[in-house]
This record gives C-alpha cells, structure tokens and sequence, in this order.
C-alpha cells in the first residue's frame, strides 16, 4: 500500500516536472536560447562541412609534423573498452600514420564532463604544456572548450558533436554501421521482434537505435525493436537484466549501447545473439557477438592534423564522415555467407548512395512524418536524432 | 617506575587541533607517495606539481570554483553532524535543491533580476530541505536510522533529476542531457574580474553566520545539548523531535544551496547526475574541518584544489584516481590523528588537581 | 586459617581522582565480608580492581597466598572470584539460562539449553532462589535479576562472591531473603564480599567489617565488636550526629503543591507508581522514604513533567499542570534536583556558563531575540560560584571534569536560583563528602524558610529526619503512610518502608 | 507469469543476490558486532580489483582469491584499528573506507582496466538438481562462489541463533561490558568480526570481476555496496531476510524493466528507482519502532567499548 503511495509520489513528481516543462515554457526559456551553444555558432562564419572525399587523403612530401604536441580529453579511463578507448585508439592510428611519436600525446582521462572547473583545468593545462592540438572526446565538452578555445586562438581544438565556435566538430555517422548490422540480424531473424538495449536517452544512443529500426525493417518490413532502457551509462546489474529483460521477452536478436561485457555474456547463456558496440566484442562472447560496430576515428584525425600541418583547416570545419570511420567488424564464423554478402552490398549501396538510411517516407513513433516521401532527411537533424522511428518501441 | 596511560584531554587547545591534523595530512601524502613510488612515479614532483598548479593564479580560481559546491554541502552535513545527525543525503538534497532553482529560473515569471535570484536562493534552500525532510520526519517519528534513508533517498532522487535532464527539460536542439543557460542578467556577478563569483562570498557569509549561531544563539545552544546529552535536552524541556525535524531540514537546505551555486555561478544550468558525489566528499570535508563552518569552507576550498590538481599530475602520467585516493587516505590518518586531539598521554602518578 | 584473598597496599587514581589509597583487605572462606562506606569511599574501585575490571596503579594481590596478577575480568573468573554490579551485566535480549551459560566455563560449540536449564533449576532450589531459566531477562524483576547474577557465580562454580549495594535494589524482606542465600553460601565455604553503606544491615548479617573513607581504609572490625557509633565515625568522621533541629518553623497553610491520585508506569511498562496522593504546603520540607527503585524516580519525573502521569492529577498553586509540558511546567517555578546528576542534571561535556543556563537559556534573562546574552550568563555564573563557593578549574572547563560535591553544588544552585515554588530534590546529597553534604542541607533549608516547598526524596533515614517537616513512605510504588517526623522514629519508618501498614508507635 | 519467465528472473536475481549478499552477511556480522561499516562500496572494489589483477597476470583463480582475502583482512584491521582502538567515529571511518578504497582500486586497477582476463569460475550445472524444473537451471547452474553462498546463508544462521559463539556474538553488540566481566575478550572478539566483514566484503567484488563480468573497470559496482548496507538494516540483521531481501531487490529490478518495455506512460526511471523506494519504505518499515515493540538492532551499535569509561 503504502509502496504503492510512494511510487505514485515519484511519478507524480515527474509528471509535474513534465508540465512544467512543456507548461509555461514560453515564459522563460523561449527567449534563454538566446546564450545556447548551438545558435551561437551561425554567429561566427558559416560552418564548413568537410567533404568525405578528402577520407585517406596523404599528407605533403615535406610535411612536417614534429613540432607536433596533442592533448586528449577523455571523460572516462582510455582502456574502457568502450568509447574513450575508441577514440583514444583513432588518435593514436593517425598519429602513427603521419610518424607522430606518441610521447607528444598528452591523455587527460576521467575529467568528469559535467564539471566545467576540471574541464577547463584541463585544457588550460594542456595549452600549458604547449598542446597544438587538444582534442575533446566527449559531448559534455562542448559546453566547456569553446571559451577557452576563444582564449587560445592558435591552438586547435576539435570536439565530438555539434559545432561549436572556434572548435573543429567532428561526428561519426554511426547510424551506417548500426543500419548494416541491423540489417544483417533481421536476415538471420525468422521472427520479426528484435531488441535493443540502451544505455542513456542521448542522441548517440538514439541514433544507434533508429539505425538499428531501420536496419531490420530493410530486412523485415514488418521488424519492430523493443528497446530496454537502464537509464544509466554503466550498471553491470542494470545491463544484465535490460539484456535477461528482452529476452525473456522473446528477443532472439539484439542490438545494443554498452561498455561492458554483461550484455553479450548474458546473451550467450540464453543463446541469444547480440552486435558488438563500441569495440570488437567478439571475445567476451564468441557464439553470441554476430558482429561489432566499431568507432572509427583515425582518418578524421589524420585528416585534421593534415589539415593544420598545411594550414587548410578552418575552425569552422565540421567533419561527418561515415563509411570506415563507422566500421563492422568480420562478421562472426556462425554467420552464413549469403548473409554478410547481402551485408556487403548494402554497403556498397549507402557508400554509392543508392540505398539511404533516412530516406522517405519516414514516420517516428508517434506517427508524425519526419521525412516525406522522395526526400531524405538533412544532417543537423540526423545528428540530433531527436525521434525514435515508426518500428521502436521505447519507454522513453 | 613510570607507567604511562591515554586519558581524555579536558579541552583541546586549537592548536594542538591544528598541529595534530597537519602532522597527519602530511602522513597521508607520505602513505599515498609509497604507492606513487611502487608505480615508477616520484611523489615529490608530482606533489611539486599539484602545489605549483594549486597556487598559479588561475588554479586558485579554479579550485575556487570546484571547491564551492563541497563547502556548501560540507557545510550542510557539519550542521547536522552538530546534532548527531549522519546527513549522507548530501547529494540527493543538492540536486533537489538545484531542480527547483533551475524550474524557477527557466520556467518562473521573468522578474527583475535581484528579486528573480532571491526566489531561486530561496526556492534552493526549500529543495534541499525537502529533501532532508523525506528523512528527517520518520526519525523524528519513529526513530529510522537517518544514515541508510537519506542515502536511499539519494538514489531516488538522482533518478528524478536524470529523468528531468534526459526527458522534459532537456535543452532542445543540444545533444547534451542538461537545461538551457540560464539568462546572463540572472548570474551572480564576479567579484571585480577574478572570474570568482559573489556566491563564495554566500559562502563565506553562511559559515560566519553558522559559527555564530552555534556559538551565541539559544537554538544553537538547544542543539549543543541535544548533541551532548539528548536526557539532559529532554530535562530542560527541549523538544529533541522538533529539533531532529529542523536540524536535518536546514542541513538540507544548505546542501541545496550547492545547486543554487551551480546554476547562478559556475554552470548557469543543471545537468544530469550534477552532484557528482559532493554530498559524501561533504561528510568527509565536515569531519576534517571538526565540524566548524569557518573551517569547512577553507577545507571545502582545499579539497577543490585537490580535485583538479589532480588532473595536472596527469600530464606526467600519473592516474587520475590519485586525487580520491589522497582523499581518503588523507581521512584516514586524520581519524587517528584525531584521537590525539581527544586523549593524551599521562603518566599514572599525575598530580590531583580534579576531584571525584 | 589461610585467606583466600589478600590485598596488600592497593592505589588506584582516575585522571588526577584517588579512588583508593594503599587499601589493604584480607578476605577468609566461609566469611561474610561487609565493605562499610559512603558512596564514592572507593568501595566500588577496589572490588573492580579484584574482578580485573580496573588495573591498579600500584600494589599487589595474593590469591590463597601466592601473589597473582589480575589484568582482566578473564583472569578473576579463572580465580573463581565472580561479582554482581550494582547495574546488573546482563544480556536483555537473551533468556536467563543463556546468560548464565555464557558466563559458566562451558565451551561446547553449540548451546545446550534443555541441559542447562536443568542444572540451573536444581542449583537455584539448592540455594532457595526461584527464577525461570526460560524467561528473556528484560522481562524480570530486579529481584529476580539480581538472582540470575548470583546464579550466574554459583553454576560458574565462583568460590568468592563480591556484591556491591545488593539491598539497595531490594525491600527489607527481599533483602533479608538474599542474605539468607549468602550465609547458606558462606556455609558452603565461598567467601562473600558484601559492599554497602547500611550499617544496620552490615551488622546484623556480617561477620566482619572494613569500613572505607576517601579511599582509605578506616578501621575493620568483626561484625560482633561493631557498634552504631564505631561504624558511624568511621564512614563518616567526626559528623555531628544531632536529631531534628530544634527550633520550630512555621508553615503556611498555602498548598504549594497537590497530588492527587497519581500512577505512572516505568520504562518496562509497568506500574510504578500506584494511586499517590499528598501536599506540601509553601516552606515545607517533604521527605519520600524508602529503598531505591520503590516509585521515587517516576514520582519525581512525573511530578516535573518527565514522564507521563497515567492517572490522577497535579496541582500547583491550586492550576492544574497535569498535561502542562516540561517547560511550562518550568516556568511555573518546578525546579528538579536530578538523581541522576551527569545523565540529566548536568551536561558533564559543557562548561560551568552552558550549564548554568540550560533550564532557563530561553528566558529574557540569558537572551534576547534569541541570541545568548553573555554578559548576564556569566555573571550569574560567578555569583553562583561566590553565592555556593563552587570550585571549578576555570569557567571553560567542563563540569563533567568538577568534583561530584562542585557538580551538585552548581545542579542545587541552578534549580534554587530565582526561588521557585517547588524543588523535587532527589538523593541531594548521595556519594557527597561531608562538607558538600552539609552545604546542600543548608541550601534547601534556607530555600524552604524563603517559602519554597520541598520535596526531598532519600533511603537516608538520618538525612530525612534531620531536615523533613513530614516524611512519607513508599514502597513498591505505593504510599504506605505519611508521618510527621515529631510524631515518628527511624524503626517506623523503616518497617513502612519494608511495607508494614499498621505499625505501632515505638514497636 | 510463465514457468521460464519465473527461472530467468530467478536466474538474473540471483546473480544479484549472490554478489551483494557476500558483503551484507558479512555486515550483519559486523554490526551484531555492535560495530557499522559504510565503507562496504570501497570494499568491494578493492576486491573486484585484487581478484582480478591476480586472474590477469598470474591466471590462477585461487591465489587470486587468496590475495583477495589478504586484503580484506588489511582493509579490516585498519577499520578496526580506528574504531575499536581508537574510538573514532565509525560513520566517519567507513566512509574513509570507501573513498579510499575507491581512489586506490582505480589506481592500481589502470594496468588491467579493460584487459580481458578469459579466465573466470564458470557455472558448473549440478548433475541431479539441474533437471529440476523452474528453480533447477537457475538455481544450481552457478558458479562455485555461489554455491559458497549456499552454503554460507544456512551456516551463518545456525551459527548466529544456535551456536555458543553466535550467543557471544549477540551479546557482543547487545552489551559488551557484561560480556567482558564474564571474561571474553570484547576488544579481540570485535576485531575478528570486523575483519570477517570486511573479508566478506571484498569476496563480494570478487565475486563480481572472477565469476560473473569477466573485467574491470572503475567504480564497477555503482553503488552495490550501500545496497548492502541497506540489505543489513532491511532484514533486522538476519540472514535468511537478508537473502530474500537481495532476491526481492534483483527480482523488482528486472520486473521492472519488463514492465518499462510494455508500459510508456510511467517514465523508465520510476522503475529504477524502484529497488530504492522499496528499501527506503521497508526501513521506515522494519527498523521504524513506531509499534511500540523492541527494535530489532543491537543494542549498542556503533558505541564503542570503553573499559574504563565512568
């Protein structure tokens, strides 16, 4: 009984807060965006997306990279395996690549990317140590670096997400690989429920989701995926019964936002299968990983420190590059071949563009129609992802 | 023969306090640079680099600012701890705190600024007392250990502020989970150009005015005696619940004054999981500080040195879990240093001087 | 025939406190052994020095002639020398039979209840005590408590048994009953130690007697040489011993205060205090006889708003104050003299100033919009210590570290202060030396001649004759009679407090 | 709710169940002990971090237990050092556990975070018992630190209730004076007891990093440790409620995903916080004395035993 009271306290709570939020929202905040990051960059010059071509583009006979020094904020321990260690990885390939000893990398690790004092500190304190290039890895940055990136006019700064003044943006579009693994579970599915198991309800996390939807609906045009939400970046437990949760709830195939190995370890015991995230997850379960969508972020980087080597670079660049940078791992043995050509080819498709991810006619959840048929949905709103598509079932 | 024994010190001299903490601090650094130097790190250069960084003209603005958030909730617990209280609900009561301040902020009237502020402090204030309060009545009531409810409440709370930041007030258009800014009239202004803003002086305010309340007031007074002795509290008529029920609140109130600081003065907005820790760090902070508000917000503004020193030490390669481990080993020794400070070492043939 | 125990020279001092001083007792078997002292004479120290409970500072202890070293309480259980504390060791929440097996030197892994219980019924016949093994000890008596501990010694098969105040718990006939089982024990060849500061009782079941003064001993006797006088200087000095003052006080017939058919329940839940009823006129001194734990602490809590009066109600000055609250009550003028002096009374961790103020902080005197007004705080403070000449270590030192006699000195100033219409003082005077314990008398007597109506609550029959206008008996909670100390002699009131109605005059 | 529903939930509740429950039956002792240590968190962390450096680098899983236990007993001397000796604050102390314990797992952890071990106790089905249907394939396809368990709930409770040590044991933290005067060692009764607790408690992470996740990463637990605390109050210091307790927490937990995933109104979070609200209400509930009966909790928790104190 009084449980009961309780809970319904709690979520009354929410619903009020709700209210408010969507209530008497003109009152205030309809003109407080007027100091929100993401206008303020049309302010300054027009952003620059850096065209996908330039993927793999050699840097200059007598280029020179020694006077080279890059830092690298990192939101959590680069040997996550997950995603700093994604990023951090790209960074140290591409600086190979172009000979870049890795004593002039500076890793900065666990700055809480909430906390603007250690943000800051910490780009302070790489432009300190003579850092040319400091690299933010995590969204929450974004809020941080532009102001110290106006202070420090001749060093560079790149941030994942969206475009900040005076900060090169750099995004993955992670929805291409998240799409092709899609598509290969619902080739494999003979049901047409499939899962996902979501970390938080950020746009990263969303897009993963979408693109997984879309995937299987290419295969299974009547595919619908359930999604289990654990509301937090990492919970062992939390991941354990999200995955055990799907299952139970007759999900053969599941995609996933995750850092640890509870997800496809509990998939193995059940016999279930699930797409690797983040990194090669093959390891921790062999017989339950179909395939790993991996983060991609070496040519990005190379491509940017090309770019400030022979001073091409624009602070108003902004990167989106799919293709390698949003890899799949080989698939695994037990996948049949028929299926990872079908894969194959579908690659080839969005590389050429003949196959869209978000093409029209498209319809989120709620039935309102995001894109109208014969058109294709433009970037920004791509990488904002703030719908869930017309074949996803979520809480959120 | 002389035999030596620990008896209890009638009064502890601050200075002995002071000496006897320093001793120990300087212990633990030793303790933690033994597992510097297992690890290939020189402790001595990498503390260089902390104090180097700590007192560079911007590192102290910057341990000011990640320091503000721990002296109010070190504040906060000392108050209640002044009463017995283990108030570990810091940080539900911070986030709570800053969830009403940021709705009024956002979604409140417009107003003129100093009156607008006033209400978000105030609002701030009721939030963290909310909080408290949750854990507060059913001590009062029926005696529930405030320790493990508060925490819980923790929990619960966090979960109400994350599902406000993902979902109804997240910023639209933004890919982060937090709030919009807060408008720029509505910030509290820095303190001339030092990129310090007033609400250190908040601070500072608070802490004389707890010191005083503790010292001069009859409430004060009142909690002194429940602290001591809650039969001798009941023997002079003091009302131990209503004291329970308003202690806690305002040791509440003052942890959600972390919020307001957040919102008004370092991040002008509120974001998921906000807190961060700050209600236990507070726990830790108020103990260090002997439960005395002038020196919570001195030890409050250490510990902020501390954290982000932390990440200068990086740069030579050190983890950055050295700062949580300096803290706690910090603590640690200080715990046992502070048996020092209650007892003192006799010998057995001492003059009488007290009778029995 | 050899002694079981000899102390020789024992000295212990707490912080800078000389509870005993080169104290030398020599215990034989078969003997009852009777420590005589006032409370806080160190009679206590020296028996938890035997049990190993304190380590002496110096002097040594010979066991059946061999000198041995007492470091702990285990060391005086492998001796056979087993005590009862005046605040029983026993474990609540477990069952009579579990308790005494813990203490017993059964190491069995696990508890043999049935067993134990078995043996303890028949030990307990033996010794014609009666309890139930089975039975949670939160839920017996203090009598039957106190059984179990015996018990306990007994099954441990303890050869010395040490007994600090146990009558103090007890009525005349309880106690009679356990001094019984003692001797029977002592004809068993134990050697018992019998700690009190009752002479009758000491001499009427001893067979010898140390008395103890300041941690010193004074004398020791065998209980047949002993005399009232001899025992009386001893414990006491060279305190003049006269009977009631002699000039005669006039009493207003004002009622100060009324109680009318009062019962209270104690911490267990049980009845207390039973139906009282009585009246102390404005500069009257009302005595309350009778053995500890009769009713007198919940009377006195009830009276000062403490605890709850079940039934029955209090007048004060003809108002009605029965659901009125501590502080109300207070502020009617209800001063209470605390028994328990550093638990309630005092806050020991506080200086002299934050005592002073803690019943009336909240009075324009001490403060104002609710700040402390020190000045005035510690002026009061200082005429209290010239007005009772308190000595103290300085005003910011705790009264946890003053001497018991400073400590109740400051209590009685405090409560006196500002002539209130009624003092409850309970046990005043209890564990005083003889110059604080005079003070304290003259305290409260000069307080009734200024009009104040006393309630003087103590198991000294000297002290209430000396001082009481009236003196009413309690005992088991009830009122068993009400005598002017004129018309009455210590032999009447003791039999009431061993609950004897009719009692005839001089019997 | 159909019959494999039932063995899976059972089967993640367990999961659960058995890695928090190492470090709650562990605190039971310790505050029947009359002693509380918040710093269970720390505790478990430091070992999930032992077990698993020693799986990693020298690939035995009993010395990696072995090293897991000898920490236990260091972090355990040093609670007890401080609170029993040295009388400090326990509230204090533990949270210096944790905080320390925290920092120092991350610290020494760096080398093998996200280092995959490939070694770990596996589940061993039980030949007979497995077949059983529903509780079979949940109940007895673990590993063998959670068939440790199985055996440690019944022995802890007769061990507690009938054993002559378990009657010490309540006293302990019922009234240590009257234990001490009956001559047992309250001062080294109480350090081993601590230091069983806090042995339990990193056996606990352990138990996390060797026989259920297979890896480390910082402040892996997220928050298991003050669950347990929780658990230790929730069941009135009594294992066998303390076991259904883990269970009833697991169990909610993922009920309440699988609600989540049918039902949109209610906003996911409610459910996580679930598990939270239930202990807070179960608190007011179990420890709350507004029934007027005793409460349940030793006596003279988190007093510490002074000999000479008058």
């Amino acid at each position: 009984m009084k449980k009961k009271v309780l809970s319904l306290l709690l979520t009354a709570v929410m619903a009020a807060a709700l209210l408010a939020g969507c209530g008497s929202s003109e009152t205030e905040s309809a003109d407080s965006s007027g100091n929100s990051s993401a206008s303020s960059s049309e302010a300054s010059g027009k952003t620059n997306w850096v065209s996908q071509d330039k993927m793999g583009a050699a840097p200059a006979k007598d280029a020179d990279f020694s006077k080279f020094k890059i830092g690298e904020i990192e939101s959590y321990v680069i040997d996550d395996g997950g995603w700093c260690q994604a990023t951090h990885e790209g960074l140290v390939g591409a600086m190979k690549e172009l000979g870049i000893s890795e004593d002039n990398l500076i890793t900065l690790e666990e700055i809480d990317d909430t906390d603007q004092a250690a943000t800051q500190a910490a780009a302070e304190q790489l432009i300190d140590a003579g850092c040319n290039v400091i690299i933010g890895c995590s969204t929450g940055y974004s809020t941080f670096l532009p102001e110290i990136a106006a202070k420090n006019p001749d060093a560079y700064f790149a941030q994942w997400g969206a475009k900040q003044d005076n900060i090169i943006g750099y995004m993955i579009r992670s929805y291409e690989g998240m799409f092709l693994a899609g598509y290969a579970c619902g080739l494999m599915s003979d049901t047409s429920l499939f899962g996902f198991s979501a970390s938080c309800n950020e746009f990263s996390v969303r897009t993963a989701i979408n693109a997984y939807a879309l995937g299987c609906k290419h295969a299974k045009s009547d595919a619908k995926v359930k999604v289990a939400c654990a509301d937090s970046w990492y919970d062992i437990d939390k991941e354990t019964q999200c995955a055990q949760s799907l299952i139970d709830a007759g999900v053969k195939y599941m995609g996933g936002e995750y850092s640890s190995p509870a997800i496809p370890e509990t998939c193995e015991k059940n016999g279930a299968y699930v797409v690797g995230y983040h990194m090669d997850r093959s390891a921790e379960a062999p017989d339950a990983v179909l395939v790993s969508f991996c983060w991609n972020f070496e040519p990005i980087f190379k491509s940017i420190l090309i770019g400030v080597e022979n001073g091409s670079i624009s602070k108003n660049d902004m990167y989106y590059w799919g293709g390698d940078c949003s890899a799949l791992t080989d698939f695994a043995s037990f996948v049949p071949s028929d299926v990872v050509d079908k894969v194959k080819a579908a690659k080839a498709d969005i590389a050429s563009g003949k196959l869209v991810v978000y093409a029209g006619e498209l319809k989120d959840n709620k039935g309102n129609v995001l894109v109208p048929k014969g058109e294709v949905m433009d970037d920004a709103t791509i990488q904002l992802q703030d719908f869930f598509v017309d074949n996803v079932d979520c809480a959120w | 023969m002389h035999k030596m024994r620990f008896e209890r010190r009638p009064t502890l001299p601050i200075m002995i306090q002071l000496i006897n903490s320093i001793i120990f601090v300087l212990l633990a650094l030793a303790f933690c640079g033994m597992f510097m130097s297992v690890l290939g790190f020189n402790p001595l250069s990498v503390y260089k680099a902390m104090m180097l960084d700590i007192i560079s003209s911007k590192g102290i603005k910057n341990s000011i600012i990640a320091g503000l958030p721990l002296v109010f909730c070190g504040l906060g617990v000392a108050f209640g701890y002044r009463m017995n209280m283990n108030n570990i609900g810091g940080d539900g009561q911070y986030a709570l705190g800053a969830v009403f301040c940021i709705w009024f902020a956002l979604y409140g009237p417009v107003m003129p600024p100093a009156l607008k502020i006033t209400v978000m402090f105030l609002l701030a204030l009721a939030g963290g007392a909310a909080a408290a309060l949750i854990a507060a009545i059913p001590k009062a009531l029926w005696n529930v250990s405030e320790t493990i409810s508060s925490m819980m409440l923790n929990y619960i709370i966090l979960y109400v502020l994350n599902y406000l930041m993902y979902g109804p007030w997240k910023e639209k258009g933004q890919m982060i989970a937090q709030t919009t800014q807060i408008k720029k009239k509505y910030w509290l202004p820095e303190i001339g150009d030092t990129g310090i803003s007033t609400v250190l002086i908040i601070a500072v305010v608070i802490a004389v005015f707890l010191y005083w309340f503790h010292k001069k007031t009859t409430k004060g007074y009142e909690m002194e005696v429940v602290r001591r002795s809650p039969r001798a509290a009941i023997y002079a008529g003091i009302n131990v619940k209503l004291n329970i029920i308003l202690v806690l609140a305002i040791s509440g109130a003052i942890c959600g004054l972390a919020g307001f600081a957040q919102i008004t003065s370092i991040l002008h907005r509120a974001q998921a999981d906000m807190p961060a820790g700050a209600g236990y760090t507070g726990i830790v902070i108020a103990y260090l500080a002997g439960l005395n508000p002038i020196a919570v917000v001195i030890v409050g503004l250490l510990f902020g040195a501390l954290q982000f020193s932390a990440v200068s030490v990086q740069v030579l390669g050190v983890p950055s879990q050295i700062a949580t481990m300096i803290q706690g080993s910090i603590m640690l020794f200080v715990i046992i240093g502070s048996f020092f400070n209650r007892y003192r070492l006799i010998r057995i043939d001492g003059s009488a001087e007290r009778g029995e | 025939m050899e002694p079981v125990i000899e102390m020789k020279n024992i000295s212990k001092t707490f912080g800078s406190v000389a509870a005993n001083r080169n104290v030398n007792l020599s215990l034989y078997p078969g003997e009852i052994h009777a420590l005589l002292g006032e409370n806080g004479a160190g009679k206590s120290t020296l028996m938890n020095i035997l049990t190993g409970i304190y380590k002496a500072d110096s002097g040594e202890i010979f066991f059946k002639g061999k000198k041995t070293d007492i470091h702990s309480p285990k060391d005086a259980v492998k001796l056979d020398i087993g005590m009862v504390h005046q605040h029983f060791r026993l474990i609540s929440t477990l069952t009579v039979a579990e308790n005494i097996s813990l203490y017993s030197d059964k190491r069995d892994f696990f508890v043999k209840t049935r067993q134990i219980e078995r043996e303890i019924s028949e030990c307990s016949k033996r010794f014609k005590m009666d309890v139930d093994p089975s039975a949670k000890i939160w839920q017996l008596s203090v009598g039957e408590q106190q059984r179990v501990e015996i018990l306990k010694l007994l099954y441990r098969g303890a050869q010395v048994l040490i007994l600090d105040e146990p009558s103090a718990v007890l009525t005349p006939l309880e106690a009679d009953g356990m001094f019984r089982t003692l001797r029977s024990m002592a004809e068993d060849g134990k050697a018992v130690i019998v700690i009190s500061h009752k002479m009758h009782e000491v001499m009427k079941n001893a067979d010898r007697i140390t008395v103890l003064k300041d941690g010193i001993v004074e004398d020791t006797m065998p209980a047949t040489e002993a005399t009232i006088e001899r025992l009386t200087k001893g414990v006491v000095g060279n305190r003049a011993f006269e009977h009631k003052y002699e000039e005669k006080r006039k009493i207003s017939d004002e009622k100060a205060i009324c109680i009318k058919h009062v019962s209270a329940i104690n911490d267990k839940g049980l009845t207390a205090v039973k139906d009282i009823s009585f009246d102390i006129r404005t500069g009257e001194i009302f005595g309350i006889a009778g053995v500890a734990g009769n009713g007198q602490r919940e009377l006195a809590e009830v009276i000062a708003g403490i605890r709850k009066a079940a039934e029955g109600e209090i007048l004060l000055k003809g108002n009605n104050i029965t659901k009125a609250s501590i502080r109300e009550r207070i502020n009617e003028g209800v001063s209470f003299i605390s028994e328990d002096r550093l638990g309630m009374g005092l806050v020991p961790d506080l200086d002299m100033t934050g005592n002073v103020i803690l019943k009336e902080y909240r009075t324009e005197k001490y403060s104002k919009y609710g700040v402390l007004q020190s000045k005035s705080i510690i002026d009061s403070t200082e005429h209290f210590i010239k007005e009772y000449d308190i000595r103290h270590g300085g005003l910011g030192l705790p009264v946890g570290l003053m001497s018991g006699g400073n400590q109740q000195k400051l209590l009685v100033a405090r409560e006196i202060d500002g002539d209130p219409v009624l003092i409850i003082a309970a046990y005043p005077v209890r564990g005083l030396d003889i110059g604080a314990t005079e003070e304290i008398r003259n305290t409260l007597t000069e307080a009734s001649l200024n009009g104040t109506a006393v309630l003087f609550i103590s198991e000294e029959l000297e002290d209430l004759f000396k001082m009481c206008d009236r003196i009413g008996v309690l005992c088991s909670g009830e009122m068993i009679g009400i005598r002017n100390v004129q018309e009455t002699n210590f032999d009447e009131v003791g039999r009431m407090m061993a609950g004897e109605r009719e009692v005839h005059k001089g019997a | 709710m159909s019959a494999d529903l039932i063995t899976s939930v059972l089967s993640v509740a367990i999961i659960y169940a058995v890695t928090v429950l190492y470090a709650t039956i562990g605190e039971i002792f310790v505050q029947r002990a009359g002693l509380m240590n918040l710093g269970l968190e720390g505790l478990m962390l430091m070992g999930a971090v032992t077990g698993y450096l020693v799986a990693v680098n020298q690939q035995n899983l009993p010395l990696a237990i072995v090293a897991v236990i000898l920490v236990g007993i260091g972090m355990g001397l040093v609670f007890a050092f401080t609170t029993i000796t040295l009388k400090a604050d326990q509230t204090v102390t533990g949270m210096a556990i944790l905080t320390f314990g925290t920092g120092l797992s991350g610290f020494i952890g760096k080398s093998v975070c996200g280092v995959s071990a490939n070694l770990m106790f596996e589940p061993i089905p039980i030949p007979g018992l497995y077949r059983i249907p529903i509780l079979g394939p949940s109940l007895f396809n673990q590993s063998i630190l959670a068939y440790v368990m199985y055996f440690i709930i019944p022995l802890s409770m007769i061990y507690i209730y009938k054993t002559r040590a378990g009657m010490i044991l309540r006293s302990l933290g019922e009234n240590p004076a009257a234990l001490d005067s009956a001559g047992y060692n309250v001062f080294a009764l109480r350090y081993v007891y601590v230091v069983f607790g806090s042995v339990m408690g990193v056996m606990s992470g352990a138990c996390i990093t060797l026989s259920y996740t297979n890896f480390w990463s910082d402040g892996m637990t997220s928050g298991k440790g003050w669950i347990a605390v929780a658990l230790v109050v929730f069941s009135r210091w009594n294992p066998l409620i303390a076991v259904l307790g883990a269970l009833l927490f697991g169990a909610i937990s993922v009920i309440g995903i699988d609600i989540q995933m049918y039902i949109h109104v209610i906003p996911s979070q409610v459910f996580s916080a679930l598990p939270y609200v239930a202990t807070f209400i179960a608190l007011i509930f179990t420890t709350g004395n507004f029934r007027k009966k005793r409460s349940s909790e030793p006596g003279s928790l988190c007093i510490p035993y002074d000999r000479e104190e008058r």
